[in-house]
């Protein structure tokens, strides 16, 4: 570690411990610092505090030393059956475990060696003793509202927004047109159109079929000459004329595939 | 007045400009922890001629003292922007109906237009200064009527409302086209449409002969 | 800066004091009517200036300019009623975090304090408007990144982050850097740490004794 550092004061001496809550650091005697137990957010947070009772630089602090203080702290926490959190617990399995390798011979060591461990742990809480102390600084700024005050009973800025608005004349017939149309009762006309109707195709399938014994097609049935909208009206009644007079047992029907064409012949009585 | 202002007046300029409400000389000093009153009065009394001709003032109203705007800059307290805005479809609708059918109730509005007409829509149109409340109709319920105004004639360059072009005029120029005449005129039945359109109920299902289904 | 202020200086003086919220001189050329920028900002300062040790200040935070109290006369004005919301010790040092590692993750600044981070600390500091969620991080699961805002800097007074109090001796030391690039700039690699700190753009203060307060 280089020597000429940055050094960080005790958070306590920078002021503004008003701010808090519940101010973690009981200042002076062990005592006092048992009956903090809640006061410290975690185990890093309370490292730090240990550290700081060193009142040294953050940089200089004795790890070792600080392991010590810390699983005496924790121990002591225990005999006084106060219920000591898992973090804590596991914090301290960690630096009995830093501390014994720290004391190995260097040639047992594992990778990551105990002194980096030890320089991480130490980097932390400079990290956090950092933080603290800017948050402190932080806090004991001129804050609006208790140091400065804005204005007590400003007028307000308002903008009125004013709408110009537009239409133009074939917008407006347009606008109306739109609902003429729009609300314009819809007439339906149903249109004359020529059909065959079912008893005319009744009559003449019938009138047809007594002129031959042969199978015949349906299609042989329409009016020859009849216009496609005749036809397909012819087309329908006729089938229907046919399923009626099969049904009426004067007539058979065959059909050799799905959709194939239609024969019709006559059933002598 | 000018150079620095005493330790005093700076307080009370504060104490001032802080404070919610206008306050007396003697509540200042009291703020102050017991000022003295004459020498709080006095230094009211400087930072009023002070803030003279600035665009704030320090002003008396029945024995209080407050900051305020400048009263000649009143108008920056609020400031109106304008902005061009095209009128929506449904608000150029509901004018035109009320332009070709003034007097109009609201409900008249809605029965020709086929659909609700929200409050606003009219309040647009009343904004825009095109309309207006023309009375009331003498029916149960007596419901509010509207009219056109004559902004409304001198914005579309109307002379009088005569100059709306009439029915006959919108279809000429396709206006009152449906929008099934496209169909219409692709299934080839344009000759003789619909010339009525005043009720519907008359449609005439012409051929009785039509039937498949008698069998 | 004596004698009367000019009409441009008077209207934002107006303007500015009658506001309900700090405005950048954008917003108060825009309030003018689209005065010129320059011209607005050029009155701002001479305000500013004008203001100088009197009972009140116009002072920028985050570009916006407001009026405020001077901050001497805090004792006299302080009111019984504290305005300010008392943060809790974990709130304090969370808003520190953001506020100088800004932008951060919740992992980020839970491993500098060592615990974690009830849910409710960050919503506290999020609901007075000082901190907000400024995007995600693209790294795997891409966690929410926080920032400060700028009613943060209006609130402690600061004019922008970098007036954060020691930010320059925090990063000029490392102090905002993780651990482990800490660690390898103290083991390996340290003669080119002052390099990697791309992001700071003031010189290697280097000095053993910026310390800020020592101990």
């Amino acid at each position: 570690m280089s020597e000429n550092e940055l050094m960080f004061g005790d958070a306590s001496t920078a002021g503004s411990d008003e701010d808090w809550i519940a101010p973690a650091s009981a200042e002076t005697e062990d005592t006092a610092l048992y009956l903090e137990l809640d006061g410290w957010e975690g185990p890093l947070d309370l490292l730090l505090d240990l550290a700081r009772r060193q009142k040294v630089d953050l940089r200089q602090i004795s790890i070792l030393s600080l392991v010590d203080q810390y699983l005496d702290y924790i121990e002591r926490a225990e005999a006084l059956k106060l219920e000591v959190a898992a973090d804590y617990l596991v914090m301290a399995a960690w630096l009995a475990f830093l501390k014994s390798s720290m004391l190995l011979p260097k040639e047992e060591q594992e990778d990551p060696s105990p002194e980096e461990l030890a320089l991480k742990l130490q980097l932390r809480l400079q990290r956090l003793g950092a933080m603290r102390e800017s948050a402190a600084r932080l806090m004991a700024r001129d804050r609006i509202g208790r140091d400065v005050f804005v204005r007590g009973a400003p007028e307000g800025l308002r903008i009125d927004r004013k709408t110009q608005w537009q239409c133009d004349m074939y917008a407006l017939i347009q606008g109306y047109g739109q609902v003429k149309a729009r609300t314009a009762p819809a007439i339906h006309m149903v249109r004359e159109r020529p059909v065959m109707t079912l008893e005319s195709a009744l009559d003449r399938v019938s009138a047809m079929l007594g002129v031959t014994l042969d199978w015949v097609s349906l299609e042989e049935f329409l009016p020859p000459h009849a216009e496609p909208r005749l036809r397909k009206s012819a087309m329908a009644s006729s089938f229907v004329a046919a399923l009626e007079l099969a049904r009426m047992g004067k007539a058979e029907i065959a059909q050799d595939k799905v959709f194939g064409p239609m024969r019709l012949r006559r059933v002598v009585a | 007045m000018s150079g620095k202002p005493d330790d005093l007046q700076r307080a009370v300029e504060a104490t001032l400009f802080a404070s919610e409400e206008a306050m007396t000389v003697e509540a200042i000093a009291g703020h102050l922890g017991d000022a003295d009153v004459s020498a709080v009065r006095a230094a009211v009394q400087a930072l009023a001629e002070f803030y003279q001709n600035r665009g704030i003032e320090l002003v008396e109203r029945g024995k209080k003292w407050h900051f305020q705007t400048a009263a000649d800059l009143a108008h920056l307290l609020r400031r109106e922007r304008e902005q061009v805005r095209r009128l929506s479809r449904a608000a150029t609708e509901v004018l035109a109906i009320v332009a070709y059918h003034e007097p109009v109730s609201r409900a008249e509005i809605e029965s020709i237009r086929g659909v609700q007409t929200a409050k606003g829509t009219l309040d647009v149109l009343m904004e825009a200064g095109w309309i207006k409340i023309a009375g009331r109709r003498e029916v149960p319920g007596r419901p509010v009527i509207y009219a056109t105004t004559p902004e409304f004639l001198q914005h579309f360059g109307l002379s009088s409302r005569r100059d709306l072009p009439g029915i006959d005029e919108l279809r000429a120029s396709g206006l009152l086209d449906p929008v099934d005449d496209a169909y219409d005129a692709l299934t080839g039945v344009e000759e003789d449409r619909a010339v009525d359109e005043a009720d519907d109920n008359q449609v005439d299902t012409a051929s009785d002969d039509a039937g498949i289904d008698q069998a």
